[in-house]
Formats: structure tokens, sequence, C-alpha cells
């Protein structure tokens, strides 16, 4: 048995969120809110030291100091001096939701988020998953000597545009297309049964790790 | 000369040479001079914002026999040909490439090559220059991102325009919509109340929103049914919403009296408390039909499981796609991903929302020409098509 | 009779059935052979075929739930490429992730320390240590990593650590390692750093997101896939290594029988019951 | 003017984000470049926000003697250990080894973390017990797919069939086929195949909420209110 009392702490909590499977109790419910709370405090720290303290005190301390080069609005692309006290009001700004009457201030602090993101995520996606996607179901559907290797690529692109039909809402799914759609759904029971596979997988290999901790951590029976 | 390769080396390891290169001076008294490196070429990296210039030359004749006497190769740049010369990279034995990432956009620089080894340092006999890294106004290796973005835009915009002038596009009723009317009747007929989830997400993700606007069309027909439906809800803003939602469409309806107050509670973001309320709902109340709807994670088996075992119609929706196999299997309908945005699309009438499900309608079709297209010229041996695509 | 008692049958039996079966070969290992799949051949191949010597980044994206399946892969890639001598440079995208990575990968330099070699924090790794932001971060790294992250993990100021002398962006870099547990990871990664810069990448990822990321792997823009758990097994088995993915991998084995087993008994209790009543 | 004014915003800077992908141009790509650390600065307090929010709403609860209020105490009680310990006493080092900072992380946050997700474990056995029904052939398509997924992905699978062809007797041809390889099948090829399709039609409606966000369309993000 291990004699860190941290560990006695951690097998102990371990338990307590086991013993749900039993039912709902209160050993449970304390480790639950704990979690909550020190999840809670613990992400604010971090935020505050990793992010906070380093990409925005420090660089505006520093171009304020007066020691750099060029003074405090001698801006080039990635040192932003003066310019990061915009990113700070902004920033405070979001503190406003916390009260009802100037919350709409909060709504400049998310335009910039939104804005960012909406951006980032609308080309990102039209590359990473739209074009080349599509670019790489361009391939040959008969390869010379591989009779194998021309079936799976026939039936992968009979596959895909079958799926890509059932996601079609222009028009009713008879004749022809609810043909295909249907193909298609077969294709998509195929994939969920895949899915279904690796989440119970993913989910067993997490209780897998938390019975090596207790017993090898906690029970030192390894 | 001694003294000239113990300070070019020393820069060398400076500037993370292999460390073959720093052993060197030991056995520098046995091995001759290496033979210089030629060609020197340098060209502006295309497609960025003037921040850096390509460097390729031709090796070393002794590198090319792999003799031992070149161990590597130190690029220097100069803003004239007369010097004075800063060390720019070192690159092994048997690479002629590298590219500058240090330099000012609009800025002549000149470039040498010098072969290193053992025996010493030799410069090539000419620099090249002068070289100027520009910005670019155009990627040229988006181009089909560009054309694909822009297509989908247009027809986005083209259809939300057509909706917004009266002239609604057509949108077929998916049959998942049917199954919850189906459901909300069986229940009422049961005389039990109906579940109606959310999903677990707050606001900013967008199934949660299209989890309400389908929320608004089912209390209209409890309402209209004069059945009782319960929504526990995980985050407080979806609350005020669901709430709002829900007493609107009893007072819609001609109803405002048989509005519960209590039928939309807040219950706690956090996963598995909510997922204990619910399927403390769901036990306690017997509600004959579960509607889910928006985003759910790991929960969603415990969710329909528990749901299952009441025996009550169960009908689902959600774009998270690790979560559909549980819903598929445990739900009497599913609406798979985007069929949770249609159904919504469907349901508001939106012009808005219409317009960008006929957009990627269109686009889909187009996307079924390519594909067939290009397999065909794949299939003869035409690749112009696919590199077009190609964005790296 | 029996059948009817099933369908009664309280799910509690079920949990303590399954905790069993895998508490069971975690004390007594079968020792079942494992036979390394092709996206894994080809994540450990990628890492293979790099020059000796060269600086690779590695984004670890995960938090202590994950750790399972995620921990045991990051060890073995960093095991991997400190014997091809390469320098690693470590990142962090999820909240929880920062601390538990850190540990990691000081107890995988203690190994090679123990055995004489050395390896030194700053020279030839650097965790940077968790940045807020997700895709904002990945982009911010292409236009400079050290203007990204100022400080690293224990606060030593980025521009003066020798291993990133060389380094400014994603072109420092011939390949990048992705250890992903969902958003933002390998999809985000692959979006906005492999389409956007061009860097090559493979991803080590919880089983869940394996179908997902399946199609990226099909197109190239993944150089190999190592799927949870039982990627990770066959990780070990690829380097010679039996780590606790390898120690795990029977009780998987036994919990994934149990599973199927309950499916076809469930349903068998279902076509009887509709037997019955017709 | 107070929803007026953010939309304007969203909209230029979702515009030059867009114009940057396209534009390296210095012009382009600075702005950007600025941008984007303004909003991973922004993102981090919005976690802050996270938190104080959490403080709030559960010393509400305390105080209004809430059902559950004494667990809402524990939570605000952890909250407010952490907290002070973080910014005030270890202050920067609070990731450093022999913190009492890291103390709570390496035991409090990290066991409860990973055992909350370990539950889901139990609950999937007993999901796949009492609600995964084949009532359709596409429910047996998904079912066949997912046991071979499931067997094929781990060891036990080939070993026992090879166990049971072993016994059988069965002709030599056949003893090559493995349950593995077929798994491998199903990913590469028709499980691939509808993945890709959910892939473009979700990035379809990225890309369409993107559009509505810079246009100022969609904007239930602003929240209610004038």
């Amino acid at each position: 048995m291990s004699h860190d009392f941290g560990v006695w702490v951690g097998a102990l909590l371990t338990l307590f969120i086991f013993s749900f499977l039993y039912k709902d109790n209160p050993l449970y419910k304390f480790a639950e809110h704990l979690f909550v709370g020190v999840s809670a405090g613990y992400y604010i720290v971090l935020n505050y030291w990793t992010v906070i303290d380093t990409n925005l005190i420090g660089p505006l301390a520093a171009a304020f100091s007066g020691k750099l080069p060029g003074g405090p609005w001698h801006v080039q692309q990635g040192d932003y001096r003066g310019l990061l006290v915009i990113p700070g009001l902004l920033g405070a700004l979001l503190f406003t939701r916390l009260f009802r009457r100037i919350d709409w201030l909060s709504r400049f602090s998310l335009a910039l988020i939104i804005g960012v993101y909406a951006g980032l995520k609308t080309t990102g996606f039209a590359q990473g998953d739209l074009v080349a996607q599509v670019q790489a179901s361009l391939q040959p559907l008969w390869i010379p000597g591989h009779p194998g290797a021309s079936l799976n690529a026939i039936l992968f692109t009979i596959g895909l545009l079958a799926s890509l039909l059932f996601f079609f809402y222009s028009r009713e799914h008879r004749g022809a297309l609810g043909g295909a759609t249907r193909i298609g759904v077969w294709f998509l029971m195929i994939s969920f049964g895949a899915g279904y596979g690796y989440t119970v997988m993913s989910r067993v290999s997490l209780l897998i790790g938390r019975f090596q901790y207790l017993l090898g951590d906690w029970l030192r029976l390894r | 000369m001694g003294a000239c390769v113990v300070a070019v080396l020393a820069a060398a390891v400076l500037s993370g040479v292999p460390p073959a290169l720093a052993a060197a001076p030991a056995v520098a008294d046995s091995v001759p001079a290496p033979q210089p490196a030629s060609g020197l070429l340098f060209s502006d990296v295309p497609n960025d914002a003037g921040r850096a210039i390509d460097l390729h030359w031709a090796l070393s004749p002794d590198d090319s026999v792999r003799n031992g006497r070149v161990v590597g190769y130190r690029l220097e740049r100069a803003p004239s040909p007369a010097g004075p010369w800063a060390p720019v990279d070192s690159v092994g034995a048997g690479t002629s490439t590298t590219t500058d990432g240090s330099v000012e956009r609009n800025t002549p620089y000149f470039y040498r090559v010098s072969a290193c080894g053992p025996g010493g340092v030799t410069p090539s006999g000419a620099c090249a220059g002068p070289a100027i890294a520009r910005s670019s106004w155009f990627n040229t290796t988006r181009a089909s991102v560009l054309a694909f973005t822009v297509l989908f835009f247009l027809l986005v915009l083209y259809y939300m325009f057509l909706a917004q002038t009266g002239r609604k596009p057509f949108v077929r009723r998916l049959a998942g919509i049917d199954a919850i009317e189906e459901a909300i009747g069986r229940a009422t007929e049961m005389g039990r109340p109906v579940l109606y989830v959310p999903g677990i997400q707050d606001i900013d993700d967008i199934q949660t929103v299209a989890g309400l606007v389908i929320l608004e069309s089912v209390a209209r027909m409890t309402a209209r049914y004069g059945t009782p439906i319960r929504v526990p809800v995980a985050y407080p803003i979806p609350f005020t919403i669901a709430q709002e939602v829900v007493r609107s469409a009893y007072l819609q309806g001609g109803v405002p009296d048989a509005y519960d107050p209590n039928s939309v509670s807040f219950v706690s973001p956090e996963q598995f408390a909510y997922v204990a309320a619910v399927t403390g709902i769901m036990l306690r109340d017997r509600p004959a039909a579960h509607v889910f709807m928006g985003s759910f994670y790991g929960e969603s088996l415990m969710l329909a499981e528990t749901g299952f075992e009441t025996g009550a119609i169960q009908i689902a929706g959600t774009a998270n796609v690790p979560q559909l196999p549980f819903f598929v299997v445990a739900c009497d309908y599913t609406l798979i991903g985007e069929e949770l945005f249609a159904a919504s699309a469907y349901l508001s009438g939106d012009a808005r929302l219409i317009g960008g499900l006929k957009g990627a309608d269109v686009l889909k079709v187009a996307i079924v020409a390519v594909v067939i297209v290009g397999c065909v010229l794949e299939t003869l041996g035409h690749h112009g098509l696919t590199v077009w695509m190609q964005t790296q | 009779m029996a059948l009817e008692r099933l369908e009664r049958l309280d799910r509690r039996w079920l949990f303590l059935v399954l905790g069993l079966l895998v508490l069971g070969p975690l004390l007594w290992p079968l020792n079942l052979p494992i036979e390394p799949s092709r996206p894994s051949r080809q994540f450990n191949d990628a890492i293979a075929s790099l020059p000796e010597g060269c600086t690779v980044l590695m984004s670890c994206d995960y938090d202590p739930a994950s750790r399972p399946e995620l921990v045991p892969m990051t060890k073995t890639a960093l095991r991997q490429l400190w014997r091809k001598h390469c320098k690693v440079v470590v990142t962090v995208l999820w909240n929880g992730g920062p601390a538990i990575v850190d540990q990691t990968i000081e107890e995988t330099a203690d190994e090679f320390r123990a055995r004489g070699e050395k390896l030194v924090d700053g020279v030839d790794y650097v965790n940077l240590g968790y940045k807020a932001g997700n895709e904002a971060v990945m982009v911010l790294m292409g236009q400079g990593i050290k203007s990204t992250f100022p400080l690293d993990q224990h606060r030593h100021d980025t521009s003066t650590l020798p291993i990133l002398r060389n380094v400014t962006n994603y072109s420092s870099f011939p390949l990048l390692v992705n250890i992903s547990a969902g958003y933002p990871g390998t999809k985000e990664w692959v979006q906005q750093v492999n389409s956007r810069f061009h860097l090559p990448m493979i991803s080590g990822c919880t089983a869940v997101s394996v179908p997902e990321y399946y199609p990226y792997l099909q197109a190239g823009q993944l150089r190999g896939l190592l799927a949870g758990m039982a990627g990770a097994a066959e990780y070990e088995q690829l380097q010679g290594e039996r780590g606790l993915a390898t120690h795990g991998m029977d009780a998987q084995s036994l919990a994934h029988l149990f599973v199927a087993l309950c499916i076809l008994l469930g349903n068998v209790v279902l076509w009887s019951r509709r037997g019955g009543r017709a | 003017m107070r929803r007026e004014i953010p939309l304007l915003l969203t909209a230029v800077i979702g515009g030059i984000m867009i114009a940057s992908f396209f534009v390296p141009h210095e012009w382009a790509s600075v702005p950007a470049d600025y941008l984007q650390q303004c909003a991973v600065i922004v993102v981090a307090f919005g976690y802050v926000l996270g938190g104080a929010n959490v403080f709030r709403v559960n010393l509400d609860a305390i105080f209004k003697r809430h059902r559950d209020w004494p667990y809402k105490l524990v939570l605000v009680a952890g909250l407010l250990v952490t907290l002070i310990l973080g910014l005030f006493v270890d202050r920067a080092r609070f990731q450093d080894p022999g913190t009492p900072s890291l103390w709570i992380y390496d035991h409090l946050y990290v066991p409860m973390n990973a055992t909350m997700f370990a539950l889901l474990a139990f609950f999937i056995a007993s999901a796949a017990f009492r609600a995964f029904r084949i009532r359709s052939a596409e429910a047996a398509l998904l079912a066949v797919a997912a046991l071979i997924v499931m067997l094929g992905r781990v060891p036990a699978g080939d070993a026992m069939l090879r166990a049971i062809v072993d016994h059988a007797g069965v002709p030599h041809a056949i003893r090559a086929w493995r349950i593995s390889d077929l798994q491998q099948w199903i990913m590469d090829v028709p499980q691939n195949a509808a993945k890709r399709a959910i892939l473009i039609g979700a990035a379809m409606g990225v890309m369409a909420t993107g559009l509505r966000v810079i246009l100022g369309i969609e904007r239930a993000y602003l929240g209610g209110g004038d």
C-alpha cells in the first residue's frame, strides 16, 4: 500500500465517484462538487498566469518600461507593445456580464472573439475539410492489375456519393434519389457501427487506467 | 587561416550545425580542405508576406563522392557583395537547399555558401544577389479554396434573397418531424407528459439554437393537444430562452392558462448531475415521449438507455457524430447530423436558415458532379482537376 | 424462464462483471499477441524516417481524463524521437493538460538520464506549456512561435532557449506529432496548420475520435494514426517496449468480448419475447 | 448602437480573417496576426469570467439555502482554496513540483477528472445489453459492423478465431482470414466513405454559419436586450 497521503486522497475520491454506480449518494455528490470547485479555481489560476500575465501584463510592462528601442508604439508583426492595451480592455469588459445594467459592454469583447473564430473556422473548414476531402476522393476507379483495390475504389466512391445524397433536402427521396439514399443509409449505418466499436474501446481504456492507478499507485500490487 | 576556421566553426555551432561539424578541429591536420560548392541560386518564396528567400546550390564535388571532406555547408548573407557577411544557416552534408526566413521585406541581400569540412572552410568563388523578398497579394495555392468558398457564399446569399422575397425554395419535410408529432399524439392518448431535452451545451453551440427552434414547434403541438411538456435545461441562457419559447407557444396556441411555469426547469451544467436529474424525471413522471435535440456528449447513452427502459417513444437528433450510434440503436427515430439543422430550418421557415440549407444542397450536387468527373478523368489518366484542387 | 430473469436483470450485476473482467487480466495477464495495424505502422515510420537530430513539434492536447489512452503513446513517441537525437518542442492547448504533460516528459527524460544519456530541458526539449485560444494559437504560431509563447512552462524566456534559437515558425519543423483528445486537437491542426502551413503531421488520438480522422488519413493529411490504447500498445510493440498500454490490452480484449456478448444476449431476449407474444 | 457597433466589428474582423487567408500581403497578415493575439488574451479572460460565474452562482445558492446547499459549500471552498494558493501563494510557480497547487492538481483534480469519464465504461456495457435493439436491416448492419470493429481492434478477436479454426479443421485457404483485416477494411472503405460525406456536409454547415455571423444575420451570441 502507498504511504503517500495524496495518493490515498486520490484513491478515496476515485472510489467516491465509482459509488455512483451503486446509486446516486452523498459521497458521489461531495466528490462531484469538490471537482467543480477545484477545476473552476484551477482554470482561473492557469489562464491568469499562462496567458494574462505572460502574453498581456508582461509585454505591456516591457512596452511602457522605456527600455525597449523604439518606445511603446514601435509596433511590428508579433510585437504589438502598447496596442495590447486594447485586448486588455476588451478582456476587462467581458466582466460586465456579471452586472445586468452594463452587460451590453461585453458585446465588444464577444464581437472580437466571434469575428476571429468565424473567420478562422470558415477558411479552415473550406480548405481542410471541403476542398481537400473532395480532392482526395478523385481517384482512379480502375487500377490495372489490382482488381481488389479497384473494387474498393468503386465501392468507396458509391458510398461517398450515396451518403452525400442522403443529406439532400431539395427533393423528396423517391425514385432514383430514393434508391441512392437507401444505399447511403447502409454506408452511414456501417460507419455508426464502427463509431460504436471505437467508443466502447475508448471508455473501457479509461476504466483500465483508473484500475491501473488503484492497483499500482495506491495498492502497489504491481 | 586556423583562427578563421575556429571562428567559423564556433559560429556554426552556435547556429545549430550537426554535431559532426563541431568535432572537426581534432582531425584538421590530416584532411585537405573541401572543394567549394557552386551555382548558388536564390528565389523569393512565393505566396508569403515577403518574409523568406529560398536558396539552392550545387554540392561540392567532394560531397558528391562522400570522401569525408565535407561535413556541411554554411550560408551567409550581406547587404552588398563587399560584406559585411553574417551567418544565415548551416546544413549537413548532402543538403543543397535551405530557406532564409529572417529577411526584411523589400531589402536586397547577397548570399554566399561555404563548404565546411575537417580540413577547413572553402567559400564559393562568387556571391549571389541581389535577392529581394516581396509580399504577394494572392496565395495562388488557394485558388480552388477561393473558388469553392465564393461559389458557396453566392449560392447561400442567392437563396436567402429568394426566400426573403417570398419565393420560398422547396425543402422536404423530414420523417423525424412526423415522428415527433406521432409521439406527442400517443402521449396525449396515454395522458402522460412529453420530455424535451435541448442538448447539454450552452447557447454558443449552434446545435443548442437548433434544439430551441425545434422546441418551439414541439411546444406548439403540446399546447394544441393539451399535453404537459417537461424541459430540463443545463445552462442559464438556454433556460431563459426555453422558458420564453414555451410560454409564447402556449400564448399563440390560444391556451395561455395551460402554460405551466414549472414545465421548463434549470438543472446544472454538470454532465452527470444533469443526467441524474433527467433520468429522475423519466422514472418519476414516466413521459410517453422523449425528444432529444441538440448537442450531446458521453451522457447520451445514459439518457437513451434509461429512456428505452421506460418504454417511451424516443426521437433524437444531434450533429455530434460519435454519439449518433447510441441514439440510432435506442431511439425510434434519429435525425442524423445536418438533419438536425434541416429540421430546425424547415420548422422555423426562417429565410436565412433555408438559404444556407439550399446553398449547401446545390453545392452538394456540384460536388457529386466534380467527384464523378474527377474519378473518370483520373481513370483515364488525366490529373489536371486533381492538381488544381491540390491545396498543399 | 432463464430469459425472463435476464430481462429483469439489475444492471449493477453487469457493472460488477465488467469490473471483474477488467481487474482480472491486470493482475494475471494473459499476454495475448499484439499485431500492429497499418495506421500504427505508418505513425512509427513517419518518425523513423525523420533526419537524425531535427527539431520536431509535438502538441499534447489532452487532460487527465484521457491519460490511459494518450500518455503511453506520448512516452513512446518521445523515446523514439530522443533515440534519434531529435529535439522536441511541446505545446499544450487543453486547460487540464500542462502539468501531466510536463510530468510525462520528465519521467521519460529521467529514463534516458538514468542510462547516462544527456537530455537537457531547454536544449534537447522544451515544454512551452499551455495557451488559451485553440485555433487562434495554432495560426499565431505560424507567424512566430516565440512571440506566441514568450515564456515556457517553467517561465524561462523562450527567446534565450538554445533549442529555439533556429526555430521561427512551422517551417522550422519537418513534422508535427499531435496527441489529441478532441477539441481542440487533430481536426483543428489539420485544418489550420497542416492545410495552411503545409506541415506534415501524424496523430495519436482517443479511440472515440478515430473514425472521424480516418478520412484525413486516407487523404494524406495525416501520415499516421494511433487509435487509443490499442494503437498505443501496437506502437509499443513496434518499438519493442512493454508499457502501460500493452499491460492494459488483455483487459481491453475481455471487456470488448463482454460488451459484444451483452449486445447479442440483449437481442436474444428481445427476439424470444417477440416470438412468445406472436 | 449597442447592437450595431458590435455587429459591425464582428463583420470587419471576420472579413479581415478570411481575407488574410487568401492575401499573404502584410496589409492583411499583420492585422490578422494582431487580432488573433487579442483573441487569445480575451479567451483567457473568458475562462476567468467562467470561474467567477461558478463562484457567484453557487455563493448565491448557499445564501438562499437552495437544495444541496451544503455541497455548494464544498464547491466554493474548493474553488477558493485552489484560487488563493495559485494566485497569492505559489503564484507563477503554481505548477512546479512540491507546491500545494500541484498537490491539489495531482491528488484532487486528476483522479476526479479521470474517474468521471471512466464511469461511462460501465454504462456502455449496460446500454449494450438493455438498449441496443436490432429492429431493422439498417440496425443489423450497424450491429455487425460494431461487433467486427470491437473484436477486430483487440488481440482477442484474432486469437479467438484462430482457436475456433484450429479446432474445427477448417480448410487452409480460409485459415489466413483475420477479423483485424476485416476491421481495417470496414474502416478504410465503407466507414470512410460515409464519414467523408458527413465531414463535407458539416464543413458547409460551418461555412454557412460563418457567413451568417459575419453578415450580422446570426446574432444569438449577443444575447437579449437592445
